[in-house]
């Protein structure tokens, strides 16, 4: 549609004093504007103070010589009144042109799901498979469309090397569409205030950062049967599954708020939590089996343990396998 | 704006406009009627005039008040500006507001034919919001208490 | 000339020496119950640097913090809440009643040569209403602070934060009240209490700036009362009118804040315009170029203020047609705002150019001003904004126009009538030093982060990557030689107090109407009621001794229509 | 400035500037100053012309404080149109209409104050403010009626918002999802008009008294006219409110 020619995606990207590397189709037309007000502005800057610098000298107080009266001239007002007007309407026509171009998706554009929840992204391929928060494998020169929910605060998707960044707002859904053509990773940052935990390893705003990895369609395809089941590497210990589970314990920001050494965080420590009876919210007891910790990875505020009701859990997505892995892995935290 | 009252003389009197009481009860009956009406309107079912024909009536109660009770009739120039100035950034605040909120969501969907499909727990709300537990037609009556606990 | 009866003071009648200095008066009572304008300026000044002071101290705890990635001298939390501190005294205690409260406090009346505003007790109150508002906030720091930004956006601040939002937003509800009062006060005065023949056309640059900026304030801060009153009562009782896991909408609250918020940028921005304009003409002896144009240049930058709030949530999640319609008129600001820049350039073409301490402060405000408006450009431009949208490049925008624009001018305008308000001068050497310095720093601490910005350093991060750490060490040193340049300025104003020459009456050679009068001020602003003949600017018309001395001691100005 | 400096350029403005204020006396000190002129005016008119910009100032920005409670209303309202309509069922529309009548009744008692105080008739005066808060009490006590109803009911805001079925109006309809936004801004409105109505029967209260203490005249009546166009305020506010609230269906 609206797609400019693809480049050699293996070409070597440069950024400049200004720019992050550019990754996108639609980072040039951006990069060209940003050059062109950039350009415009030094210009003027450099006009209007050589003007000042040189009437200061020039019309300096001298001693026997008076100002000259003021005269108006309503030529040259209109004259620096008109002509900025036409400028500006062709500069709006091409940034909303530019803009309006990156917000509407392709057909055919793979669809990603992106969660924001403090202080960690999550993500979901088109067929459901989540992924871990730190990096999302996109295909190169396919285009993408992600839809972007939060489950808590106001979160912001923010990729640089796109010249892309969204609200990711609780209560409705919000959209980035690009087509990524250069291999290699992009940096992701939140872009919305979002808070901080307290302590000194806890996470925050500056710390809800992600990786996009662009790589080739191939690798995209074996990347995506990789993570939908145990690692490789793991696959044949005797206790592989429960170190897969701490590998999702550890990827998935688990860590932020459930600590294994018994230490208080902001949710119930993982420390002999298995078997445990927990008492809720509500006053009922609960006994920590399967069930309890696969709703409470899903559906997190469905039975909150007492003294933890500020914690704000979001709910994950994981995988059947996965959760059984996290399962397996609680079991061993004694 | 000043310039209208230069015409007050150096009597150190203000100058003002007496009306009779006769006029005062005029516009009292009328307010009075055009309560009842839009009261007696609000019972039969027009579907969306209702809002425009109550909106209409208490335009008209506004502005009776404003010009008559209110004296801006007869008051400077300057003092009618600054009101209606206030009620045009009310319009703009309103306009361009609901600009973007009736807007929203369809936008993007009909640009792109966003589809979207709901999380496990994104039943209601995206992001996985729960939403609140209300009580909905015919529901029993909740113990006491409750409808707080549901929120953390 | 007979003593002056003045009834109505306070509720006592006293006589006053007409010559008499406003200042002449001692003890602390006279101040804390006065209803002299000029004093309540004074107390608004005296209010407004010690949160600088405080504002500014919390800058350099930021910038400090972020001298090294990772913990440098405090913990993700503390910074939080510095930086939302920082905003939050900035913005609501110190920018938006800098320049009208005190500045424009002390000159308005004299400019449009009256005795006191119109409504005098009205004045005093709306200082005391600050100072509520302030007591307020300080109690609210002591008490934890707050780590929300200065823009509260729900809901993290209505529901996710615990720190203590409320009483600050009761702060920020009762300092609108303040600047609400202000804004009624001057308007009425403007229209009402205009000297003999100081028509609309004479009016001084610096009040049609005021009565914009007025306008504004009366407009628009009432719609930040309603929001923070909502806000209150969100968090308290939980409306759910901004939470959307309740059917309400966050960016809702974006709209309601803004409305006011974008607009108050020009409640900032105007006054300071205002003083340029005049420090220009007097220091060129020269009549403004376009004086209609720079009018209504701020009547239009006050009305366009409340058209383009949208283009603080280009990427909010707001509706593709709103963006569409909030970025045209955004682009709309350009105009007026580069109608100044070019009139004041062309102000000093053929005039006689002296190049005092407030000049060079008003000449660093159009260099900052130019670059801090030509960098609203980017930010119109929405693909450009899209990619520039909070990060640095917009922090170090908003502080171009900010430091740049409203501190500098309001500085400069401290430098220019200072010697009219306190009766002493001031050291011009040291003063030039502490203009370098500031200037510098300045540039120094924001031309950094216009690159991080761009190069996609998000704002409000307490850690960063090691890519951005060069720079942002760059702009930590300049905010020291900032700070300096500030501590010098106010070693000087000090020194001036205490040691400074007596002020001859008009030090700069003025042609308006303020310097006519003696100094320090009279305590009704003029010995006797002056009657206008000539505009602000008319250095043609004026004669000799009235740009060398003002209107000679005691002499009443002859009245040619008397 | 001297006068061959002021007739130097024949283009300087003296007639047109001179007529464009509202000083006549020129601060003139041989002029008495009657005892309610406040110093730093000149004139009695304009002093009042002050005033009564500043109160319309004033007036202005409580258009512009309520706005915010209109814009939320009619958002939520076209976001969910059968809740509004659903939730407005349980409000009383005769008791409401009866309020906005005695609103309207204290509207003409300040209008016909302000006429009295033009008079110079200070009893006339003092009797039509009386009249003017004793409405505005009448007002608050049916209102409290109301929110007594509400809160038995468990109508109200956002977290407390907590119906009880028998206390509802019988026949109406069901309350929907998201009810509670109706009631959030029903009291929010509602609590701040109540509010203004509480500091309006203060101010007038107090105007009352300096009537009575002989503050007034034929000549100087500017606290009974700026009192009395607040207290329209708050009814023109009601004005709204009342059928955007009550009458919906």
């Amino acid at each position: 549609m609206f797609q400019q020619p693809l480049l050699d995606a293996n070409e070597p990207a440069s950024s400049t004093l200004q720019l992050p590397v550019a990754m996108s189709t639609g980072a040039d037309a951006i990069d060209w504007l940003y050059y062109f007000i950039y350009w415009f502005s030094v210009v003027f800057t450099v006009g209007i103070t050589a003007a000042t610098l040189y009437f200061v000298w020039k019309y300096r107080r001298r001693k026997g010589v008076s100002a000259a009266p003021t005269q108006e001239n309503t030529a040259l007002e209109l004259s620096w009144t008109v002509p900025p007007v036409l400028l500006i309407v062709w500069m709006f026509h091409v940034s909303y042109s530019a803009y309006i171009r990156n917000a509407v998706a392709a057909d055919n554009a793979l669809e990603i799901r992106v969660r924001g929840a403090r202080w960690n992204w999550s993500y979901q391929y088109p067929d459901g498979t989540p992924e871990s928060g730190d990096a999302l494998y996109l295909p190169v020169n396919k285009p993408v469309k992600m839809v972007m929910s939060s489950s808590d605060v106001l979160h912001d998707y923010f990729v640089p090397a796109f010249r892309l960044k969204k609200d990711v707002v609780p209560g409705m859904y919000s959209q980035l569409a690009f087509t990524p053509n250069r291999l290699g990773e992009a940096q992701v940052f939140c872009a919305e205030y979002c808070g901080a935990g307290a302590g000194p390893t806890a996470g925050g705003h500056f710390s809800m950062l992600s990786k996009i990895k662009i790589v080739t369609e191939a690798e995209y395809e074996a990347h995506l049967k990789k993570i939908k089941d145990i690692p490789a590497e793991l696959k044949d210990k005797e206790n592989g599954t429960a170190l897969w589970g701490e590998q999702l314990y550890k990827g998935k920001g688990c860590t932020t708020c459930h600590s294994v050494d018994g230490s208080a965080a902001t949710g119930p420590t993982f420390k002999g939590v298995w078997g445990r009876t927990e008492t809720l919210t509500t006053g009922e007891q609960v006994k920590v089996d399967e069930n309890y910790v696969r709703e409470s990875i899903l559906r997190p505020q469905a039975k909150i343990v007492k003294t933890f009701e500020n914690g704000n859990m979001p709910p994950f997505v994981f995988t059947e396998k996965q959760v059984d892995a996290i399962i397996a892995y609680l079991k061993t935290t004694k | 704006m000043s310039d209208s009252h230069h015409a007050a003389a150096d009597d150190g009197m203000i100058h003002s406009h007496v009306e009779p009481v006769s006029h005062y009860l005029k516009i009292f009956s009328g307010l009075i009627f055009f309560t009842l009406v839009t009261v007696g309107l609000s019972y039969v079912h027009l579907g969306a005039m209702n809002l425009a024909i109550a909106i209409l009536i208490a335009s008209v109660k506004a502005t009776l008040v404003v010009v008559f009770f209110m004296h801006l009739r007869h008051d400077n120039k300057f003092n009618a500006t600054i009101f209606i100035c206030g009620l045009m950034f009310i319009g703009v605040f309103f306009a361009y507001t609901t600009n973007d909120t009736a807007r929203r969501e369809n936008e993007i969907n009909d640009v792109s034919g966003n589809h979207v499909y709901l999380g496990e727990s994104e039943k209601h709300a995206p992001g996985g919001f729960e939403p609140p537990k209300r009580i909905v037609e015919g529901a029993k009556e909740k113990p006491e208490g409750t409808t707080k606990s549901e929120h953390h | 000339m007979a003593t002056v009866a003045t009834p109505g003071l306070g509720g006592k009648t006293e006589a006053h020496d007409p010559h008499e200095s406003y200042l002449a008066e001692k003890g602390l009572k006279s101040w804390l119950f006065t209803l002299d304008h000029k004093r309540i300026g004074i107390m608004y000044l005296i209010g407004v640097l010690a949160a600088f002071l405080l504002g500014g101290i919390l800058a350099l705890l930021v910038r400090l913090e972020l001298f090294t990635a990772g913990r440098t001298i405090m913990t993700a939390e503390q910074y939080n809440k510095v930086f939302s501190m920082h905003g939050i005294v900035m913005v609501f205690l110190f920018i938006i009643p800098a320049v009208p409260g005190a500045l424009g406090n002390i000159f308005l009346p004299i400019q449009l040569g009256t005795k006191d505003v119109a409504f005098p007790r009205l004045n005093l109150t709306s200082f005391y209403v600050w100072l509520l508002g302030a007591v307020f906030g300080l109690y609210t720091m002591i008490h934890g602070g707050v780590d929300t930004g200065w823009t509260f956006y729900t809901p993290y601040s209505s529901k996710f934060t615990n720190t203590s939002v409320i009483p600050m937003l009761t702060a920020a509800f009762i300092l609108g009240f303040s600047s609400i009062l202000t804004g009624v006060n001057f308007i009425a005065t403007v229209h009402t209490m205009r000297a003999p023949g100081m028509s609309w056309k004479r009016l001084p640059l610096f009040i049609w700036a005021l009565y914009a900026t007025s306008i504004i304030q009366v407009l628009a801060t009432p719609v930040l009362a309603i929001t923070l009153f909502l806000l209150i009562f969100e968090r308290a009782f939980g409306l759910g009118i901004f939470d959307p896991s309740m059917g309400g909408d966050p960016v809702l609250f974006q709209h309601f804040f803004w409305f006011y918020s974008h607009p108050a940028v020009y409640i900032m921005i105007v006054p300071g315009m205002g003083v340029i304009s005049e420090i220009i003409c007097t220091f060129s002896r020269r009549a403004p170029f376009g004086y209609f144009f720079i009018a209504m240049s701020s009547l239009g930058l006050a009305l366009l203020g409340f058209l383009v709030w949208g283009h603080h949530m280009f990427v909010a999640g707001m509706s593709e047609y709103s963006t569409m319609v909030f970025s045209a008129l955004t682009f709309l600001v350009g105009i007026p705002s580069g109608v100044k820049v070019f009139n004041w350039v062309t102000t000093l073409y053929k005039g006689s150019i002296s190049l005092k301490s407030p000049m060079l402060y008003a000449l660093g405000f159009i260099f900052l001003f130019t670059i801090g408006g030509l960098t609203g450009l980017f930010l119109a431009m929405l693909a450009v904004d899209v990619h520039l949208h909070d990060t640095y490049f917009v922090v170090a925008h908003f502080h171009y126009v900010m430091v740049g624009g409203t501190v500098i001018a309001f500085v400069g305008g401290l430098h220019y009538w200072w010697p009219k308000f306190t009766g002493k001068m001031y050291n011009e050497g040291m003063a030039r030093v502490a203009f370098a310095l500031v200037f510098i720093g300045f540039n120094v601490t924001f031309l950094s982060q216009f690159v991080l910005g761009s190069r996609g350093m998000p704002r409000r991060y307490y850690d960063y990557l090691p890519e951005f750490q060069s720079l942002h060490q760059v702009s930590t040193i300049g905010s020291w030689i900032l700070g300096l340049g500030f501590l010098v300025m106010l070693v000087m104003f000090v020194q001036s107090l205490q040691q400074g020459k007596d002020a001859p009456r008009n030090p700069w050679g003025s042609a308006a109407l303020e310097w006519q009068t003696p100094t320090p001020i009279p305590f009704h602003n003029f010995v006797d009621q002056p009657v206008i003949t000539r505009g602000p600017y008319d250095y043609h018309l004026a004669t000799e001794a009235e740009l060398d001395e003002g209107y000679a001691p005691g002499e009443r100005p002859a009245d040619a229509d008397d | 400035m001297s006068s061959e400096a002021a007739t130097a350029d024949a283009t300087t403005e003296v007639p047109e500037g001179h007529d464009d204020h509202g000083h006549d006396e020129h601060g003139h000190n041989d002029h008495a100053h009657p005892s309610y002129l406040a110093h730093h005016f000149d004139t009695p008119q304009q002093q009042f012309d002050a005033a009564k910009v500043g109160m319309w100032a004033f007036l202005v920005q409580e258009l512009l404080f309520f706005s915010g409670i209109f814009v939320a209303y009619g958002i939520f309202r076209s976001w969910y149109p059968e809740m509004f309509s659903a939730a407005a069922h349980q409000l009383d529309r005769p008791i409401g209409a009866g309020n906005t009548i005695v609103l309207l009744v204290s509207s003409l008692t300040a209008a016909l104050a302000v006429r009295e105080a033009q008079l110079g008739r200070k009893a006339g005066t003092s009797r039509y403010l009386l009249l003017t808060i004793l409405c505005a009490l009448i007002f608050l006590g049916v209102k409290s009626y109301e929110y007594n109803h509400k809160f038995q009911a468990g109508l109200l805001p956002g977290h407390f918002y907590h119906p009880h079925l028998h206390h509802l109006v019988e026949g109406s309809p069901a309350l929907p999802e998201n009810a509670h936004i109706f009631y959030s801004i029903y009291f929010m409105a509602t609590g701040i008009h109540a509010i203004h109505i509480l500091v309006g029967i203060g101010v007038l209260t107090w105007i009352w008294r300096r009537n009575e203490r002989g503050d007034f005249s034929k000549e100087y009546y500017a606290g009974v006219d700026i009192a009395a166009l607040y207290w329209h305020l708050v009814d023109l506010v009601w004005i709204y409110l009342f059928p955007l609230l009550y009458l919906i269906d």
